[in-house]
């Protein structure tokens, strides 16, 4: 379980939720429970998000360990120049 | 393309009338990025920098005789040059970087016929000469005259420019020339002015103002320089009322284009502005000059 | 000059050495792409398309394949068809035209033949017929409701939409209430900004080698800032497996972002595998400035409200980020760079389009500047009505850790406010402004990227180490990464030789970019030399028989209590005796980068009559984190400081109304000379990031984004006009004064 | 395609090579005589990085046919070296870091020698003005002119 924080893009499949508590040992496996409730935002999360939790960015994070007091932001990925 | 570098006039002109394709240059400065860009090659390209007349600064009799391929740099030099003829110094020394100042030359950036050519201005505000090769012997041309284009001139072909004969200006008379560009450097002219100008005492006598980059020619503008003629120069500075007669009558003078470089609102604008300045300047200049 | 928040404690962290590659740098013997020749080696040529856009209906090759030299010509037939899903379906398209030329000057053939000008005359000898199409040049133009469509292979990113469209990307994003911020709000601002596409402007030209052998493998010798993406991109857009392509990093001449795509390689391989021959591409300038880089146009509204004690209670803003030909998330990260102040409600819509012009590319801390020109335009216009000091109500609004980035994850440790004081107490900050002239702030932010690096360290028989890594240098890298190794092995910097090796010589390695060579990389090297120090402690307690534990590693060498330390060189004498070569390898994906801040303060002073600018004084504090090697910090500052003040004031593409770049030469797109600044004071602010080992947080992108405000702000201060288009160039900057156009 | 046979001292060796007409100086030294130090950044004269001195003043080597190189005395960024002892050029670049990818390094040695040549005192704004043809993107040009002033000082003290 962790708290999800949500960009507005997502809440379209959200019904306008912002914050969720999502179930999931992992950033993989909250991903997946995200897509079970709203389908279509998985991908959204898997392909165009970089994720950040606790404040730490973390590329490519899916198999994060992720627990009750954790707070996960999905970003948009990026590079540099 | 064949490259020939040949070491006397008559041998050029023999070269020129061999191949109706060839073209003679100094310092191809803007030759080869005009081949970069795609304009086709000459067949025969003729080097004019091994004849000896054509790279040679004399000063006789009053006269200064510029070979039509010295390289700037070589003027901007001369400290007798460039004290007679601050503002050609001036001008000669703007155009491009070091680098472009050792093959760049009055000649190239004459027949180059680009509106924008800094040396030009200069030169026709001191009524230089230019003495032109060609099949029926040499002849002279106003400088004023040899442009007729953008990238066109009065020679015919065959022609080519050997030398420039500047006159020593009169007593108390001096020049000066300004640009702009938007960098300091590497750039070419939006505007050019240039101003000539003899001085009465504290009186203008006489004055030539020419203009460059904001016509499809090099334009003289002879409201300004009768605006000149009969001011004074006070504690360094002319009047207000003629500065700005200078200004109207040099903006009014232009017929440009709106281009990459800058557009016609801003060429009109500026033309007055550094042609105001470059009087006040040569105004200065002259009334220090002795 | 240095801001140091904890005094200086290591040894060789910090110093400024000779970088190890400056040698051959200095006698004109580095070896850049360019420079390189192999035997019997043909020259490559392109056919660029003439139009902005068009259907390709036919090219003949058979005229140029018969003329003298010609050895192989290529077609976007010859090509992997990729699925337009695949990640690099719009590079690959964009290296070589399949069905539309996208822009003028989109590659549609490429020949190879014997010397230079048989491959240009044979490029020019392909006959291609074109069906011109209607183009789309610019934002207004692609967002327009009858617009035509500019790439019908875009589709807007996670849209789910399946029709194509102009638009490459759509994003909102933002938290609480920005109309409730409105009504709290005593001054409310709003502006429309405009930027024009500008180039990286490396002066190395993209050039390659590729050498296709019978055994069907390619070695492709590469100016890139990613060796290891070039082999990838190559192998996605010919369809080939990993194995079959090694590449070999050259030297690089400057890249800012516009060397992290490729533009060069799958053809050369290909033109190598039909002639069986090696195969030399090097662009020219034009072809640079016409078909690769730019960074995007924008069109941004942004606006922004304050309480009259100069907090900030919102900002809402819209951002269109002109993306070229293909897809990008250019308006994105633009929009994700609003991340320096406490914005309590935040509205950001972010928008991508597509046109006929080339296809951008990254330039230094990409989109931020743009962002940065509108936002911060805002808050010195913010201060100025208020009657505030500009880097005051910055301070009184700036973020510190823990705070709210624009997409609403925490800041981790940063030191923006350590940045702003730092110019705040800086002795240009408090002298008189000069007469005549303004002065202007302006900040800049950048995330910093992590990614994946790899690092081999190998101690010598002689006690000599090499570090071998995949991260381009392109600014100074390898002195860095020496100095950490020294600093972990105890051995000085001269007996370590930093190097960078092919794609089959050490682990894969991300793009340099994003500031990352030194914070990643640089942490693979700091991870292999602590294995590294626990073989020769292991070594150490062999030779002299006591437990591993008994040893301590102390400044480079093995102590045991009670005798004399082992050295390196003892140890690596010994290594055959003990076990064999000492060599260790570490990998990471890297978390944990370090945001960095930039502070400017420039003094300009405008001729009110040519609208000519001229900086007098220019002054720029950057947090680096921890600075390496500080004289390669300051110039990353200094040399994106310029880039910067080039791009406020006098670099723009000119297109003309056929979609043409008038202005492709390096005479017209008009970079800073040395003549036209001043000297660019450094200040590096040292806020360590507590992820790095030696608080690195990378320092490429920052410098880069506060100059454009600065330089606007500082006109403002100057002038009383606000401009609010780029460049800031004579002619603009002289009607906006006269009221004829402009603000 | 005709080809002219040129002589010329090159880092006071003399040499000779066949060139193409239309050759640029810069490719003959490049391609014939394996002189990689001077750069095409641009080919039209624009960033300097191809400078080189032709009888003692610099030139863009781009804007030169090789056949204009008969009877000429050259030197690159490969001759400024004496032996193995570098110009003090060379040596404030490296101690000043006065280059970032390096690109353009050579055209500025070969800039900043010919100035010094001619100017051992040059103040800021003539370092500036004599380097205003090459271009640098990497450094913003703040550490090139300081090296420059540097070497300045060397070349001074060692003619004192």
């Amino acid at each position: 379980m962790a708290t999800v924080h949500l960009q507005a893009d997502h809440r379209r499949f959200t019904g306008g939720e912002k914050v969720l508590q999502v179930q999931g040992d992992t950033v993989g496996e909250l991903i997946q429970e995200l897509e079970r409730r709203y389908p279509g935002l998985g991908p959204l999360l898997t392909d165009g998000a970089s994720v950040a939790i606790n404040g730490e960015l973390i590329p490519n994070g899916i198999f994060e360990k992720v627990d009750e007091s954790t707070e996960v932001y999905f970003v948009a990925p990026i590079s540099g120049g | 393309m064949r490259y020939a570098a040949p070491t006397t006039v008559d041998e050029a002109l023999e070269l020129l009338r061999s191949d109706p394709d060839s073209r003679v240059f100094a310092g191809a400065t803007d030759l080869i990025p005009q081949i970069r860009a795609g304009r086709p090659e000459p067949a025969l390209l003729i080097d004019l920098k091994r004849i000896e007349r054509l790279v040679a600064v004399s000063h006789n009799n009053g006269t200064w005789t510029v070979g039509a391929a010295t390289p700037t740099a070589a003027l901007t030099a001369d400290t007798e040059f460039s004290a007679t003829f601050p503002g050609l110094s001036e001008a000669s020394g703007l155009i491009g970087s070091d680098q472009i100042q050792n093959r760049s030359s009055w000649g190239g950036n004459l027949c180059n016929a680009s509106p924008a050519a800094d040396s030009v201005p200069a030169l026709i505000v001191n009524d230089a000469t230019a003495v032109i090769a060609g099949n029926s012997g040499e002849r002279t041309a106003s400088v004023a005259d040899v442009v007729t284009g953008p990238g066109q001139t009065s020679l015919s072909d065959g022609e080519f420019i050997i030398e420039f004969l500047v006159n020593d200006p009169p007593a108390n008379s001096s020049d000066a020339y300004l640009r702009l560009i938007p960098r300091t450097e590497m750039d070419i002219a939006v505007v050019g002015a240039a101003v000539q100008l003899t001085m009465d005492g504290d009186t203008v006598a006489s004055a030539r103002v020419a203009l460059g980059a904001v016509a499809p020619t090099f334009v003289r503008v002879p409201d300004a320089e009768a605006a000149l003629v009969g001011s004074s120069l006070n504690n360094g500075t002319l009047d207000d009322g003629t500065l700005d007669a200078v200004a109207a009558a040099a903006s009014a003078a232009c017929n440009p284009i709106d281009d990459k470089r800058g557009t016609i609102q801003y060429r009109r604008q500026v033309a007055g502005v550094l042609a105001k300045r470059a009087a006040q300047t040569a105004a200065q200049r002259a009334q220090g000059a002795s | 000059m240095t801001v140091t928040e904890n005094p200086r404690r290591y040894k060789y962290v910090g110093t400024r050495p000779v970088r190890h590659d400056g040698l051959d740098k200095v006698t004109g013997k580095a070896r850049f792409a360019a420079d390189l020749d192999m035997t019997g080696q043909l020259r490559g040529a392109f056919v660029r398309s003439p139009h902005a856009h068009a259907r390709i209906v036919s090219i003949d090759t058979s005229r140029a394949e018969a003329m003298p030299g010609v050895k192989a010509v290529v077609t976007g037939d010859d090509f992997a068809d990729l699925d337009p899903t695949h990640p690099e379906f719009d590079m690959a398209v964009n290296l070589m035209a399949r069905g539309e030329a996208l822009y003028n000057g989109h590659v549609v053939a490429a020949v190879a033949a014997v010397t230079a000008s048989q491959a240009a005359a044979a490029a020019a000898a392909v006959e291609v017929e074109y069906e011109p199409l209607p183009a789309v040049l610019t934002i207004d133009e692609a967002i327009a409701v009858s617009a035509p469509i500019a790439n019908p292979t875009n589709r807007t990113l996670f849209s789910g939409d399946t029709e194509p469209s102009n638009l490459a990307s759509v994003n909102e994003f933002g938290r609480g209430d920005v109309e409730a911020g409105f009504e709290a709000a005593d001054i409310i601002l709003e502006r429309e900004f405009r930027t024009v596409a500008v180039h990286q402007g490396y002066i190395e030209p993209h050039a390659c080698v590729a050498d296709c052998g019978q055994d069907g493998k390619a070695t492709i010798w590469a100016s890139s800032q990613g060796h290891f993406a070039v082999r990838s991109k190559t192998a996605a857009a010919l369809g080939w497996s990993t194995d079959r392509i090694k590449v070999i990093p050259a030297e690089i001449g400057g890249g800012f972002g516009g060397k992290t795509t490729i533009y060069l390689e799958p053809v050369a391989v290909l033109l190598s595998q039909k002639a069986a021959r090696p195969v030399k591409i090097v662009m020219s300038r034009e072809e640079v400035l016409r078909a690769t880089g730019p960074a995007p146009a924008t069109k941004i509204t942004a606006k922004i409200g304050a309480t009259n004690d100069g907090e900030i209670t919102t900002l809402q803003s819209t951002m269109y980020f002109d993306n070229g030909s293909t897809k990008g998330f250019s308006a994105l990260t633009g929009a994700m760079s609003v991340a320096s102040y406490k914005l309590p409600n935040l509205q950001l819509h972010a928008i991508g389009t597509v046109s006929n012009t080339a296809r951008s590319a990254a330039y230094r801390a990409p989109s931020a500047p743009q962002a940065a020109f509108a936002v911060e335009t805002l808050i010195d216009e913010l201060a100025q009505r208020l009657n505030m000091d500009p880097i005051d109500i910055r301070l009184q609004n700036a973020v510190v850790e823990g705070d709210a980035t624009a997409m609403g994850a925490p800041h981790p440790k940063i030191g923006f406010v350590e940045t702003l004081e730092a110019i705040k107490n800086s002795e240009h900050y408090n002298s008189p402004v000069p007469e005549g002239a303004g002065r202007g702030v302006g900040t800049g932010f950048w995330f910093n990227i992590g990614e994946q690096s790899s690092a081999t360290v190998n101690l010598n028989e002689d006690g000599t180490a090499t570090v071998i890594t995949g991260s381009p240098d392109i600014g100074g890298s390898r002195a860095s990464m020496a100095l950490m190794a020294a600093e972990e092995l105890g051995l000085a910097v001269d007996r370590i030789t930093p190097i960078i090796a092919d794609t089959e010589s050490v682990g894969f390695t991300d793009i340099t970019e994003g500031s990352r060579a030194t914070f990643a990389t640089g942490m693979a090297v700091v991870n292999a030399c602590r294995e590294l120090i626990g073989q020769l402690k292991q070594r150490a307690a062999t030779i002299k028989n006591v437990d591993v534990e008994q040893v301590e590693w102390v400044d480079g060498a093995a102590v045991i209590e009670g005798q004399d330390p082992l050295t390196i060189p003892e140890i690596t004498a010994m290594a055959k005796n003990t076990g064999g070569p000492l060599t260790a390898t570490a990998s990471l994906n890297a978390a944990g980068a370090g945001p960095s801040f930039a502070v400017h303060v420039a003094d300009v002073v405008v001729d009110e009559e040519t609208g000519e600018t001229t900086i007098l004084r220019y002054t720029a504090a950057q947090d680096a984190g921890t600075a390496i090697h500080p004289s390669y910090v300051e110039g990353q500052i200094q040399g994106g400081s310029v880039q910067g003040i080039g791009w406020a004031l006098n670099e723009e593409y000119i297109y003309d109304s056929d979609g043409v770049m008038e202005n492709a030469s390096f005479l017209d797109y008009r970079m800073p000379v040395a003549s036209d600044l001043p000297m660019i004071d450094a200040i590096i602010v040292e806020v360590p990031n507590p992820s790095h080992p030696y608080g690195v947080r990378g320092v490429g992108e920052t410098g880069i984004v506060p100059p454009i405000p600065t330089l606007a702000n500082a006109i403002a201060a100057a002038t009383g006009v606000r401009m609010t288009s780029l460049p800031m160039s004579p002619p603009r900057l002289l009607a906006a004064i006269s009221g004829n156009a402009g603000s | 395609m005709p080809r002219t046979h040129v002589n010329c001292t090159v880092n006071g060796d003399e040499v000779d090579f066949l060139s193409a007409d239309d050759t640029s100086l810069l490719n003959a030294l490049r391609d014939e005589l394996g002189l990689i130090g001077a750069k095409e950044g641009c080919g039209t004269g624009d960033c300097g990085a191809c400078t080189i001195l032709v009888d003692g003043r610099v030139n863009c080597a781009c804007l030169m046919f090789a056949p204009e190189a008969e009877g000429t005395s050259i030197t690159t960024v490969e001759g400024i070296a004496q032996g193995d002892h570098l110009h003090p050029l060379q040596q404030t670049f490296l101690e000043g870091a006065a280059l970032q990818c390096g690109v353009c390094t050579p055209g500025f040695l070969v800039s900043a020698k010919a100035l010094l040549d001619e100017n051992s005192n040059p103040t800021e704004t003539e370092i500036r003005f004599a380097l205003a043809g090459n271009l640098c993107r990497c450094t913003g040009y703040d550490k090139i002119i300081r090296a420059v002033q540097e070497a300045a000082v060397q070349v001074n003290g060692a003619s004192k």
